[in-house]
Formats: C-alpha cells, structure tokens, sequence
C-alpha cells in the first residue's frame, strides 16, 4: 500500500472511530434517559459513512436519515453540539428542538430526517442548487434499504437522472426494515430496482472502508463534472438491531427463558377459532426465524467495518488512532454528561 | 368486568373482529411482529407485512375494501400520513359521495399519535383535525381501554372509512416499543386510569360519534379527548378543592362530532376550555367554538393547545403540550373574565 | 387466420368501434357546454384497452385513470348512464355526483381517478380482494407514461410484486405528459423502469390489437394461476393532444397566424433584463419542438388502430360492425341529449 | 395605475422576482410552456419541467431553498397536496422550529385552488385550512390582481415557506386552459371584478397577514377571501338594497391570519358571517369563531361553506359551494336571530 494510501486509511480509521465511540455516547445518554424518545444507532455503517463523507468539502451538502450522527461526525460538526442536541440542551446544534431524528446544520449544509424516505428529495434539491451555484459542490443522500420502497425516494432518484443533478445516493444495505427482512418485500431486488433510473450503479461492500472511499470518490468526482447522479449500493451489518430496545432483540433474548414476551404465542396457538394448526406454526415459525436471524448477525465480530480496517493499519497506529477518538469522545461527552447534570 | 391495558383491549377487539368476520384482515409494515398475536392465530393470509410504502399500501386497503374484504391498516405514527394523504383525502373519503352513495369504503387506518415522551416534532403530532376536515372521513381517539376496543369494533363493521387514534402514552405496548421497557430514568407522563381499566367480554361496540361526560360539573366545561381527557380529570379535581365545579366532555371521536353534547354541556356551564394537543389552528378547537356559536350558545371560550411545532426537549415539549398547569391557568383565566354564570 | 381468430377480431374490433364513437359523442358533448370541466379522451387507446378488457370476466376488477370511458364501454358498463353521469343528470352512473373523471360502478368493479399513479394502488387493493375470495379473478390497472413517475404508482408495482398480486399493470405509451415528453423525464427509460421490480414485462404495439388481447391473455392467465402481477407496455398514439382544448395543439395552430399566443413570446425575447438571446432562442425553440411534434403527430391516420384492424377484416364485416356500434352510440346520444335540453 | 388580469398580474410579478434576484427559479410539471414568457425569458436553468413526482418536487424545493436558492415551485392543483404533503407537514414547515430559527426555507409553493367550473370534488378543493393547520406554513388566498401580485412578491421575498393558491375562476388563464376557451356554452360564474384590476407598476409588496376591508358597514361582517369576497361584494350590494350595511373583509392570507382586523370587526358589527369556499371543517372558519370567541367577541355567528364533497354536476356544485343565495340566506338569518346592534 503506498504511503498516501495509508494516510487515507488512518484519516477514515480515526473518523470511524470517531463515529463508534459517538454512537456509544449515544446509547449511554440514552440508556440513562438523558436522551429522550427513539435511538437508532449507525453501528456497522461506519466505513460507509466514513468512506463516502472523506469525499466531501465545503460546497458539497447531506442530507441524512435517522442515523445521522455518523455523517455528522464525520463531516465535522461539533461533538459536543450534537451531543448536547441529544439530551435536549439549549446550546445543542438545533437548541434542543430538533433532537436526535432531526440534527440539522445550516453551515454544513446537512439535514437529517425521521421519515423514510426524505433524503432522497432533499439531496435532489442540494444539488440543484449546487448546480445554479455552478462550483462543483455534490450533495449525498443516504438512506438504508427499506427506504427504497418509499415513492418519494424513488421519484428522486428518477428526478436526480432526469436532471442530470450532481447528487451521490448511498443505499447503507443493513437487510433489515425494523422487524422486517427486505429482500422479501423488495420486487426485483436492491439492485435491478436501484439500477433501473439511468444512472450508474456500483455496488460495494460496505464494510470495506477503503473500497467505499474509492467508489465514493468516482461517484462524487462524476457529480461534480456535471455527469450527472450515482447510486452506491453498500451492504452493511445493523448489529444493534432497529432501534435501542429493539423488538427483536428483546424477543430473541425473551426465547431462551419463555418470558412474557412469548407466552402469549403459545396461548395463540391453541385459541379456537382461528386457523389451522398448521399455519400457526408456520407463523410461529417465521417469527422465530427472524428472531434467530437478528441473534445470528449480532454477535458478528468478524464483519465489523472496524477491525477490519484496523487489520490494515500496523497494531500500533490502530491502536493510538483509537484512543485519540476516545478521548475526544469522551472529552465531549464528560461535558454534555456534566451540563446534563447541571441543567436537571 | 376484568380490567385490561389500552394496548390489551384494542388486541382484545381486533382478535374478536377477526374471529367474527373472515373479511377482516391486517396489512401494514411489521404488522407480522407488531401484532403478533394476530399473526400466529389468524395466519400469513390475515396479516401482511407491508413494504414501507404508505401510499401504495394505504390505497391496497381501500381497493380491498371496495371489493368486499374489511382491512384494518396501520400506519406506524399518524405523522407519515404526509406521504400517503390522498389516498384518503381523494379516493377513501370520496368514493360515497362520488358513487351517489353506491359504494362505501369499509376500511380502518389504525395509527398511534401524539407526543409526551421526547420524539420530537415529526414524530408526536395528533393531525386528527386536519383528517376531521376532510368530509366523508371518520376520526376516533379513545381515551379509555373500553372505548378503544368498543370504538375499534364499531370502527370495523361500519361503513367507514375510519382513522382508528391511539395515543402512545395511553398505550403501554407502545411506550415499550419506543425505549420505555429498555432503560431506566426516562419518565413518561402516563395517566394512570387510560392506561388500565375495565372492558367487557366480549367488548361492546361504541358508536362514533356520541361524547362520553366524565365528570359532572355546572362552573365550567372542559372538553377534550385522547389524552387530554385524563389531564382534564385531573384539572377538576384540582378546580374542585377550588370550590370550582368542572365537567369533563371526552369527545371520543372528532368526525363525526358531537355537536349536541358540547352545545348542551356550553348552555349549561356558560364556559368552555377545549383542551386539544392538535395544533391551535389544526381544526378543531375552533370547530367547537363555531358549534357554540352556531347554536347561539354565547358561553365564555378559552382553549389549551399545541401551539407551535413540538420541541425534542422534554422541558420544552411539556411547556408545548396542554398540561395541568396550562388548564388550570386557562381556567382561573376563563373564571376571571367571565365571573357571571353565563355569558 | 382461423375463423376463430377472426371471431375474436370481429368482437374486438366491434368493441374499439363502440369506443371510439363513445368518445366522439363526449367531445360532442363536451364542445355543446354540457359535459363541464376538463376533457379527456381515450382516442388512440382503443387497442390496448379491447385487447385487454376482452380477457376479463366478472370475477374481475379495474383501476382506471381519467380516459376511463374506453374500458368502461368495454367491460359492458351500460353507455346511456356513462353518458348521462357525463352531463351530470342525477339517472348517471354515478347520479351526476362523480363526472367524467370518476365513473365508478361497484357491480362492475371499476374506479376511475383523476390523480396520476392512483390506478396503481387500487388495482393492488382489487388483487388482494381477488386473491383472498380464491375464485382466480384479476385485477387491471390502466395508466400513462407519466404515470410512472409518480411514486405510489411504483410502490404499488413492488407491493404487487413482493406480495405476488394477480394484477396487470398497463402502461399505455402514448409518449407524452401534458405538454411534457416523458422520454426526457424518465431516467432510465420506461422499459427499463418497469422491469425493475420483478415482474415479467411485455411490451406490445398497442396499436395493434391482436398482439395486446394476446399478451394481456397471459398476463391474466399468470394471474388467475396465482403466479402474481405483470406489466404489459403498449405504445400508442395520442391523437387529440392531452385533452379538449389542449394548450399544445392550440399553440400549433396559433403559429400559422402569429396568434395572440404566439405574440408575447416574441416580446419576451427582446425584453431586458434576461438570459442570453441564445439561450431565449432555444428555449423558443423548444417549444415550438414540442407543437410541431404535436402536430405531426395528430394526423397520423396510419397508425390508427381502428384502421388497423378494420384491415384484417372483410371489409364488409368491418363497414357492418362500425354501424352497429356507431348506431348503438347514437342511440344513447340521443337519449342524453334528450335528457340534457329536457332538463335545461 | 394599468388594469390587468389576474393572471398577468402573477406573470409580472414573477418576472420581476425573477429579474431582481437570480436566486429565484421556476419549477413543475409543464412550467416551460405553462409559464412559457418566463422560459423564453429567463432560459432553461431557471424554469426546469418536472416530471409527475410531487414529493420529490416538493422536496427538492425545500433542499435548494435550504441551500441558497428562491424555488417557486407549482403543484397543478392544491388537491394533489395529498401525495407530497409530507413535504410541508414534517419538513418544510418544521425547519426553522427544529433548528430554533437557524434556518429557515425561503420556499414558494404555487398552486391553483378551487371550483366552480364543474371539475368535481378532486379537482376543485380549497384545502387552505388543512394546510394553515400547521405551525410554520403561510398560506395565502388572492382576490385581486393587485393582491396576486403583491402577494407573490412578498412570498418570493420572504423567509417562507408560502402556499400561495390561485383561485381558478379568478385566473383567465387557468380558465382557458381548462377548457373554457376552446369551446361555446360553457358558463363559469367568474366575478368580474376579481379578474381585471389595477396593478401598480411595479407591483407593490403586500405583506402576509393583514386583511383588506373591502367595504365598510356596521350592521354584519362578511368575512372572506379568493373568489368568496366577490361573492360578498355582490351580496353586501343586494343587502345595501334592503336597508342593511355589511362590511366584507378579505382575510388574503390565511396564516399568518389577521386577528386584529377580525376581532375589531366583530366588535364593531356584532354579527360575523364567515363565507369559506373550503370545508365547513376544514379550519378557517372554525377559527374564526375561535379569534372572536377568545377575545371575548361575543357577536352573533354563522358561516357559509363547503359542506360536503363537490358534486360534478354543474347545479349540485353550486348548491354546496358558497353563491351569493345562501349567503343572503344566512345573512337574513343572522339579523334575525341577533337582532340587537351587538351580540
Ligand atoms: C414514511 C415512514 N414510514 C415508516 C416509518 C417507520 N420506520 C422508521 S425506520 C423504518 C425502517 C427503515 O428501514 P431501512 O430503510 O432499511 O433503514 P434502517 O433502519 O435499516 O437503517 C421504518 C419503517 C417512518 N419513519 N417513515
Ligand atoms: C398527482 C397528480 N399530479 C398531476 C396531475 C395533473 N395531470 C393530469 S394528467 C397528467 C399527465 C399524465 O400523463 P400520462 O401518465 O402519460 O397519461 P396521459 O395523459 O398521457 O394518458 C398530469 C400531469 C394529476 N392529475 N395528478
Ligand atoms: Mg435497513
Ligand atoms: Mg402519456
């Protein structure tokens, strides 16, 4: 690997980390009900963030889903900020109306939105005023897999081909809709669906850092030559399951002990009337097999995009980018932790 | 009567409809896990798990609906009915009319509303006016497990169509799904009685349309629904060691609108305070201001809503929301200015 | 050909007869004030829409878009109350309350819309009911090549495709929207688009209204056999422009005459500020791009369907067949017409 | 000051925004030949033909704004809000709430309105009270060509976003197009003072939110906007007839709303007669009632609207529609059962 190549990789390992000891804030903060309502985590996107956003500058604008502080991060909005956003501090990014859905920055240029769907509409905007402005900014949109199905998004992907507007669509690849698997809900499947808008797509592994940053860097050089819109299809683990607390993985913990998450299950299979035995258990069945999947893909150590890149870089470099982003993670969260306390 | 969760009666109701009506199925997206009672007992062919398309699903419903079956489709929160609107706007809520009363709709949109537990603005609001508004739509926000299985089962064998509210902090299952069961310190301002109370067995169907008086009182009217009934009762009791008598009126559905009882409760007390979490403007606190003065009822008016885009903050999202303390301000306001028994 | 290759013809060709004057007695309708609102017919989709409303039967169910009168007259819905709910007479189809935009009639299972994409949905809804009743009936959704732009209309292609929907979705081709070419908006193409979402597409000349009856034969037969939805892509012309009093067919012949339409336009490429006189020049052009194509479409005889077909058959068959229909027309006219100055 | 069309009168306003400031750009199904003069004008970068994608229209309008640029981006009508309301509802709207007034999206979302031309109930709606509903939407309703115009400027020169709706039957050029102009025997109850007025030149900026008294009298308030204030000018003429003084106000936008000029109306004529082409519960006119109640106006009340779906046929139509007849109907009724000077 040459010698830039391995200053790149330190630079998208250090962000990675970043992003990862953020989102364990994140479930910290939550965890003690500083951060209030939903959390969804971007555990297991971090290559594609960090491989996709290495890209961006100053003229170039995301717009984010729910999972949105991994981009934030490392597009280099203040930690701190984001954080004190999450439990709702009025010198948060947003002031503390916004939240953890809906982090926004209007001098980054990025949004996020809880709606599925919703960056795929508002890169499209990003980067039709990129365009007017006429400086070879892009604008990214990332958006997870079950998101495909919503109209909006591909209506946007449409509109981005129509105009030939300079935007980048990331699909993050997690295979799961909350509690649903997506290649069973997804006609002709991720691929042929997101090909079939007249753009470019290319599919990578979404784990695999180096290979994000290199397809992210000829998607976003195409935008900014006036070629027009990519897709990137990037396959990536959701090993948190949907949400913290997540159904499924409280169901799949409930198994093992016949807690009361399942008792009710076996009640339903004998109330009469209903339908045969048969089909029950076949329901039963397919709710296990999600269960088991959702257990199966947590513990998954080897996939995690980080080790993996760490197994690129020498022990030692790994180890020293790792504890720089702690600290700077941790000194921020010390202090949203103390305000917090403060504030309450 | 035994007494059951808000989450257990609806459950409760919805299995009896289906075990009633073989027409009856369930479609939207996690229905498989999300009500998976339903899923073991009635099997693959009753509930569908759905892409996340709401459009596409939502106008599934009504053309299933159209040729016979009796859909009850879900829509995770009331908020993404943004993207899915004309279905009901344009197709659901039109077709009596268009067809000259022909052919009818008789499909159920059940989602969960409101806010009070930190999601912010886009994930917490009612909208029930803004679905109030559209003729030839029914809106039913229950405030009690009775009425949430009554209200879900009159829902499913009317005519429809019909958006089926429930408030999440009402709804125990929901709080869970949201983050309540997995961790501690996160407090929720659940009102005690909503989310237990006694349902009969099997359930009894409650008609849409006709409040429910839940609290008697001559000094003061205060009407409501969903949640906000609860703060209410909780309000009297308040007025009362005031020496301040207030009824309590659950509107329970929002369309059709009870417009004999608010006009009667109006004559009687010569003050009302609507309490709506819906947006001030959202519809109906100032349907129920026309009513009364449509009908000559010069009564004194005051209302506690939601008046700007809920904050994540839960300091702020409280300030924004009508709690007890906003009623009672509006209240003592309402007594001050309008000191006479009538207006 | 076989004789019963030619029977079905005959019928047929009877049907995209009975249509067409179905139409023209609208437009007569239309032009007199009777019939309010906009107009808009299906001249030039006869082929598609006999070729596939002759595969169906009364387990059978339709989603129509705003040119719904052709798969009514076809499905045998009584003409007299599609013309009376036309003029708005309370003996109407629908009692005069829906009009020409939402003829609906529950004994047929057939609901027309007036917004793009709706036919979609319902024809899913239409399937779902179809599929549960377990008697092998279909669904048909109609709609345009602008159509497929709008988001609930591909969401319903994928929600038919996952859940396996005995539906035929049927895009008529008429390769405009408006005034807009949809080839220029339709990133991908439109073949490409509706192959996406796995289902089997057929692409058919829709002019040609033996190959559609062919392939709609089995699109409904892989229905029926519960082997989920199809698509069927049928070109077509569209010869009367968008609708009654097209904005595009009245600029064409405004140009001839330098027309109050064309007038101002000619003013705005002189007025200042502005773009450049190259880039007004073009945008001129564009315009009159799309009147010419407009115009050289509409009196393409050629590729009249009715033609077509009428040539493949004796002419006197085909001479007799066209007065039976046209006869069959007139008579309910007649009566509308009746009702209408009765009423005035 | 020369009189022009409603029409023209949005045309020069556009083409002026579009002159002054390059940020302003045109977006929509057909724009390029719908509003042809400015595509010639202006070239293809600041007018660009949408494809049938409302959300994502919508969407990228909100996004440009966000990133610098004008949008005024056209719906065909108001009524297919409902594909892409999620759009407005959750995100255009909430934008400067969510970031505690960091940002904020200067966004103009033009679209025809109304009926009266015999299109039926999916074609013809007002929906201004549905989207007034939400905090953080401007919505305004021209009845002058002067109004259109000003109005325009200010949406376009604005923080938005601004609903800004045209009322077809006002719009000569929504008229033709819709098919009025290629054919004989048709007949549109068009108000001819709403189609040609005097327009400054330039036009003049009228600010959002205050209303326009466009006649004076004490005995009853008309309150109004669109097409409706024509219809109160006529019935306030026939009244003067019969002895009676009735002021009409023109509301012109309806959020922000003018809650000023309602209240010291209702004061000073004791009776408000809300004429609102939308649906009687559609909002605006409940909340007025609303206004008038909370400032402790108690004048008579009563409202002429929409009641139900529009009807296709020409003759249903204009009975639900708010005509001049039951107008002077619910006038007759009010001096009647107020008939003191104040409520
Ligand atoms: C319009 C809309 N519908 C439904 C939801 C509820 N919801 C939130 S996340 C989610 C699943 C999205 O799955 P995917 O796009 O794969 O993203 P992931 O969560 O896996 O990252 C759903 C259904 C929503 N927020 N918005
Ligand atoms: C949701 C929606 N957007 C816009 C319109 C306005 N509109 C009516 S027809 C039409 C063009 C549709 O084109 P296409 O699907 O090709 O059908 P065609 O008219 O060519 O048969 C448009 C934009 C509408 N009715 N509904
Ligand atoms: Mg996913
Ligand atoms: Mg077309």
């Amino acid at each position: 690997m040459s010698s830039t190549g391995t200053e790149q990789l330190q630079a998208l390992y250090l962000q990675m980390c970043r992003i990862r000891w953020t989102e364990q804030a994140l479930a910290l903060l939550w965890r003690r009900g500083l951060a209030s309502g939903e959390m969804h985590l971007g555990i297991g996107e971090e290559a594609v963030v960090a491989g996709v956003v290495g890209n961006l500058d100053d003229r170039d604008a995301m717009a984010l889903d729910y999972r949105s502080t991994p981009a934030l991060v490392a597009r280099g909005v203040d930690l701190t900020s984001i954080l004190l956003e999450v439990v709702g501090s009025p010198s948060g990014l947003c002031g503390g109306r916004g939240g953890h859905m809906h982090l926004m920055s209007r001098e980054h240029l990025v949004a996020a939105s809880g709606v599925v769907g919703a960056p795929g509409p508002l890169a499209c905007g990003f980067g039709l005023a990129a365009r007017t402005k006429g400086k070879g900014g892009v604008a990214v949109a990332f958006f997870g897999d079950g998101a495909v199905n919503e109209g909006m998004l591909m209506e946007a992907l449409n509109l981005a081909a129509a105009w030939r507007l300079p935007v980048v669509f990331v699909c993050k690849d997690n295979r799961w809709a909350v509690t649903t698997r997506s290649s069973e809900l997804t006609g002709g499947g991720l691929r042929r669906r997101l090909g079939a808008f007249g753009m470019p797509l290319d599919r990578v592994d979404g784990r695999d850092v180096e290979s994000v940053a290199a397809a992210a860097a000829r998607a976003v050089a195409r935008g900014r030559a006036g070629r027009g819109p990519t897709v990137l299809l990037a396959s990536c683990p959701r090993p948190e399951g949907h949400f913290l607390g997540d159904p499924l993985v409280r169901l799949t913990s409930a198994v093992g002990e016949l807690a009361a998450e399942v008792r009710p299950l076996v009640a339903e299979l004998v109330v009469r009337p209903g339908a045969p035995l048969a089909q029950r258990l076949s329901a039963v069945k397919g709710i296990g097999g999600k269960a088991a999947a959702v257990a199966v893909h947590a513990p998954a150590r080897t996939s995690d995009p980080l080790r993996r890149a760490a197994r690129r870089l020498p022990e030692a470099t790994s180890r020293e980018l790792a504890v720089v982003a702690r600290r700077e993670v941790e000194t921020a969260l010390g202090r949203v932790l103390g305000e917090a306390v403060s504030r309450a | 009567m035994p007494e059951t969760s808000f989450s257990e009666a609806v459950d409760r109701a919805l299995a009896l409809a289906m075990t009633r009506d073989p027409r009856v199925v369930v479609l939207g997206e996690d229905v498989r896990l999300q009500r998976r009672g339903a899923f073991v007992r009635f099997g693959a062919s009753r509930v569908l798990d759905a892409p996340i398309s709401e459009s596409a699903l939502l106008g599934t419903a009504l053309g299933a609906a159209m040729a016979g079956l009796r859909p009850v489709v879900e829509i995770y929160f009331v908020d993404f009915i943004g993207v899915a609107l004309d279905q009901l706007l344009n197709h659901a809520a039109k077709l009596e009319a268009f067809t000259g009363g022909r052919w009818q709709a008789p499909l159920v949109v059940r989602a969960a509303c409101g806010g009070g537990y930190g999601d912010a603005g886009q994930h917490q609001q009612s909208l029930w006016g803004l679905l109030a508004g559209v003729p030839g739509l029914s809106v039913v926000v229950p405030s009690t497990p009775a009425d949430a299985a009554g209200l879900l089962l009159a829902a499913i064998d009317g005519p429809g169509p019909v958006v089926f509210l429930e408030h999440k902090l009402l709804s125990q299952q929901w709080l869970d799904y949201l983050g309540g069961a997995s961790r501690e310190g996160v407090q929720f301002d659940v009102p005690a009685a909503g989310a237990r109370g006694e349902v009969g067995e099997p359930p009894v169907p409650v008609p849409l349309g006709v409040a429910a008086l839940r609290r008697q009182g001559g000094d003061l009217a205060l009407v409501s629904l969903g949640v906000g009934v609860h703060r209410c009762l909780e309000a009297a009791e308040l007025l009362e060691d005031e020496g301040v008598w207030a009824a309590v009126l659950d509107l329970r559905s929002v369309a059709p609108l009870d417009v004999q009882a608010i006009v009667e409760l109006g004559r009687r007390t010569g003050r009302v305070l609507v309490v709506d979490e819906d947006y001030t403007r959202g519809g109906l606190s100032g349907e129920v201001a026309a009513v009364l003065a449509e009908h000559g009822v010069r009564s004194a008016y005051a209302r506690v809503t939601t008046e700007e885009t809920i904050p994540y903050a839960r300091a702020l999202e409280d300030a924004v929301l009508p709690n007890v303390e906003r009623i009672m301000a509006a209240a003592h306001a309402l007594l001050v200015n309008a000191p006479g028994k009538r207006g």
